[in-house]
């Protein structure tokens, strides 16, 4: 049983070598190979939970070497929440997959794209779990690589161009966090995340400039990767040109998991001590606040529906910074729980916005009057996505917006409790126009149906009604991701 | 680039190139070397006469189904010795220890050698196909 | 301090070709200068990485009778890195390819230019 | 203008990167880095592993997990390079 945790790891990385093996038999399918890793890989992220509820955080040595010689794989229930919710959203998304990449993806490459997300689910999951430095770059670099690929794979000559964008700063970013490690590495001789909790302290006072430039090359490099503004710039391009799966799973994943990354290296090895002795929350503070006022008022100027959606998690990005830079529980509770919220919201309105895509070829916003009309399924969605987006009471957004003003108001920071209101009204602004228009511009009439691929709806409809779910009644949630703050804010 | 002089060289050197390589990969666990260096010194000899002919002449060589196995044969026996682990009972990717044998023989160090031949598998046609395709691209 | 500065004259090195690099990334607009100067970005930050695991006298670690050896571990870390560094080359080579076949050019402002041309 | 601002950002990093390499530990000397760990692999690699390169003994045995990620960066990079190359055909360039 103990093994399950980094079976999720074998058996994503099993997929990807046998698929382009399989793809070679005349009736393999590699969408519905694709469906059934990804359920066995839910079904297993959820076994896990329930065995962490069982016997509490433990650790896993692949190798069967102790600390400090082996590599550490500490389960814990930040580790197991994000679990959760990678499988959850790859599943959806790999449901969504069949059809649309049809369209986005020449023949010859389908095959050659589910095998670079299953690396890329691998490598999410196992940073999900690592707890060694080393391990965390080289399934960093896993991660970054394949999502690149997986931007440039659609036959677009603006994703090659997004596609090398992000990949050289992404690069940049993994180059800046190789130099952190070493720089940790030369004063205290360890990688392991624990145990350079204990020894930081000591090698602190003796090397302070190493671990201070350590730290920031760590912010950086990370902020990079995760589009903290102002190292968002490659974000739009990137989130915006690639294939709707890749954008959901892009925006609602990848950019998080380098946050909770770096927040699990901060609180863990750092230590909240002397990361809060140094005026850095503040510094993060101010960038999620900038951040999240230039991601919306940009998102306001956009023409193109998906870009503007990428505009948007530049904003949403900076709101789980926030939560965990207020360094308090209740903050760091607001921060986790928008990291699911978000992934949720995010990869519905994508998708959505996909199948309006798929289906009518429409991409401006100023097109889409009547839309409403024509598919109103998914308009519901994206509806039910952007008025949780916004935070209106009733739908998990607000619980996340909740927790992070409640974790304000702990930190003693009330100015925050303003930032968020005021960020919802900027969110309404940029969301609303598009259902009024949808539902309430000209070319109205009657409902007709959506004539989508039930492949395509059934996902959509299953993230709505989870947004709609984990807003009226969240206690599940709120207590996994209690206990997940609990790990690193005591 | 069809020249004789070049050609007859490349022909003399690449079985050279390749036993050297192939000892590097042998000897991983006991002298320096390894399946990093030891693969890249194959893939030299299959790029070396890529480079003398062209990729055509490379692409009959090493085909590219050749390379698809390695390329997932090489993680696979990866994730099937760490795998052994767990069928022992013990923690993935467990080294085993009736295995170890005699220091220094070319038989011992358990899965080292095994984990290092997959290795040098995977990293020689990975380099080959790079190299071969990105060549390939840059022809036509 | 200065004399530290002397002595650590590799960390300096590896600082210099990790600013070299990371400058190249940034200011040049021809790609392929771009992904050269990644390159040495990266060489500058294994040659520092190296460098932590250098002991004076020490010898390869290769185990034999009795001689001091380096710290293992940073090559070994390295030997990572390096695999990273040629597989993460490859792909920005192949982004390139496609990138000169629809536009015919590798000048980052040139396509730019064209893009805006067009829109 | 943006040359000029970047040299000015990457001469400031250089100097903060200046004062650090000032106050590190000095090259060549067994500093703080060569710890249990080192000695623990130099010392029980032929013991442990039965490897006497201790390099094969860390990559292959003590950090196993990380050399499994590094043959899955190998493979996702083939992977990319194919998946691009076969997603863009071969089109001429302009369109």
């Amino acid at each position: 049983m103990s093994h399950l945790p980094v079976l999720l790891v074998i058996v994503y990385l099993g997929s990807a070598f046998l698929t382009p093996l399989l793809s070679r038999l005349k009736r393999f399918s590699a969408n519905w190979f694709a469906v059934g890793v990804a359920a066995l890989g839910l079904l297993v992220s959820g076994t896990s939970a329930l065995y962490l509820a069982e016997v509490g955080p433990f650790s896993y040595f692949p190798g069967g070497h102790p600390l400090p010689w082996g590599i550490e794989i500490s389960v814990d229930w930040v580790a197991v929440y994000m679990q959760l919710t990678i499988n959850f959203i790859a599943f959806m998304v790999l449901i969504y997959s069949k059809a649309d990449l049809i369209r986005e993806v020449e023949q010859g490459a389908i095959s050659w794209y589910y095998t670079l997300f299953f690396l890329l689910m691998a490598a999410l999951n196992g940073l999900a779990l690592a707890a060694d430095l080393f391990n965390i770059y080289v399934f960093t670099e896993i991660s970054s690589l394949t999502a690149c690929a997986l931007v440039a794979i659609k036959s677009q000559r603006q994703c090659v161009e997004a596609s090398l964008k992000y990949m050289i700063l992404s690069t940049l970013g993994s180059g800046m966090v190789l130099l952190g490690i070493s720089l940790i590495y030369m004063v205290t001789g360890h990688l392991n995340i624990n145990v350079l909790g204990q020894a930081l302290p000591a090698a602190f006072a003796a090397y302070p400039w190493n671990i201070l430039v350590a730290l920031s090359l760590f912010i950086i490099g990370f902020g990079i990767k995760s589009a903290l503004f102002p190292l968002h710039v490659w974000l739009p391009d990137a989130h915006s040109s690639a294939p709707t799966p890749s954008s959901a799973v892009l925006s609602g994943l990848v950019i998080k998991v380098y946050v909770i990354v770096l927040a699990k290296i901060i609180f863990q090895v750092f230590g909240i001590d002397l990361f809060s002795a140094i005026p850095i929350p503040e510094v993060l503070l101010l960038l999620a606040t900038f951040g999240i006022f230039a991601g919306s008022i940009l998102a306001i100027g956009q023409k193109d529906i998906k870009r503007m959606l990428a505009y948007s998690s530049v904003a949403q990005i900076c709101y789980i910074y926030m939560g965990l830079a207020l360094v308090t529980e209740t903050g760091a509770v607001g921060g986790l729980l928008h990291v699911f919220n978000h992934a949720v919201m995010k990869s519905s309105l994508f998708l959505a916005a996909g199948a309006i895509i798929y289906k009518t070829g429409i991409r401006k916003i100023e097109d889409l009057a009547g839309i409403g009309y024509r598919m109103p399924i998914t308009m519901a969605v994206f509806s039910v996505g952007a008025l949780s987006m916004v935070g209106i009471p009733g739908f998990s957004g607000f619980i996340s917006k909740y927790y992070l003003a409640f974790g304000a108001l702990d930190a003693g920071k009330p100015f925050y409790v303003a930032v968020i209101l005021l960020s919802s009204l900027l969110n309404a602004i940029y969301y609303f126009p598009i259902i009024v228009r949808a539902f309430f511009g000209q070319g109205g009439g009657k409902f007709s149906r959506d004539n989508l691929p039930r492949m395509m709806s059934l996902p959509m409809l299953v993230l709505a009604g989870i947004t709609v779910y984990f807003g009226i009644l969240p206690g599940g949630l709120v207590k996994i991701v209690e206990l997940a703050a609990a790990t690193w804010l005591r | 680039m069809q020249d004789m002089v070049l050609q007859t060289v490349a022909k003399l050197l690449i079985p050279f190139i390749q036993l050297y390589g192939m000892y590097v990969i042998f000897h991983g666990h006991i002298s320096p070397g390894g399946g990093f260096a030891g693969g890249a010194i194959v893939a030299s000899s299959y790029i070396l006469y890529a480079l003398a002919h062209d990729v055509g002449a490379g692409f009959k060589q090493f085909p590219r189904l050749v390379a698809k196995w390695l390329e997932s044969l090489g993680g696979l026996i990866f994730l099937l010795v760490g795998l052994v682990g767990i069928i022992r009972g013990v923690q993935f990717l467990t080294n085993i220890p009736e295995w170890l044998g005699q220091v220094g023989s070319i038989f011992s160090a358990g899965i080292i050698p095994l984990l290092t031949v997959a290795i040098g598998m995977k990293v020689c046609s990975t380099i080959v196909t790079l190299f071969y395709n990105l060549m390939e691209e840059d022809h036509d | 301090m200065i004399s530290n500065l002397v002595d650590n004259l590799h960390f300096l090195t590896a600082i210099l070709l990790f600013l070299i690099g990371f400058h190249t990334m940034l200011t040049h607009s021809n790609l392929i200068k771009k992904i050269i100067g990644m390159n040495i970005m990266e060489t500058g930050i294994f040659l520092f990485f190296i460098s932590i695991g250098y002991v004076e006298g020490g010898s390869a670690p290769i185990i034999r009778e009795g001689t001091a050896m380096v710290n293992p571990l940073p090559s070994a870390l390295i030997l990572t890195g390096i695999v990273v560094g040629v597989s993460l080359t490859a792909f920005a080579l192949a982004l390139v390819i496609k990138l000169y076949r629809y536009y015919g050019t590798i000048d980052a402002d040139e396509i730019m230019r064209l893009r805006s041309n067009e829109e | 203008m943006r040359a000029a601002l970047t040299t000015v950002v990457l001469v400031l990093i250089g100097l903060i990167l200046l004062f650090m390499v000032a106050e590190m530990p000095t090259f060549g000397e067994m500093g703080p880095a060569y710890n249990e760990v080192a000695h623990h692999y130099t010392q029980c690699a032929v013991d442990e592993t039965g490897a006497t390169n201790v390099i094969s003994a860390i990559i292959l045995d003590w950090r196993a997990y990380d050399t499994l990620g590094e043959a899955t960066v190998l493979f996702a990079g083939i992977a990319a390079v194919l998946a691009i190359l076969a997603a863009h055909g071969q089109r001429k360039k302009g369109r």
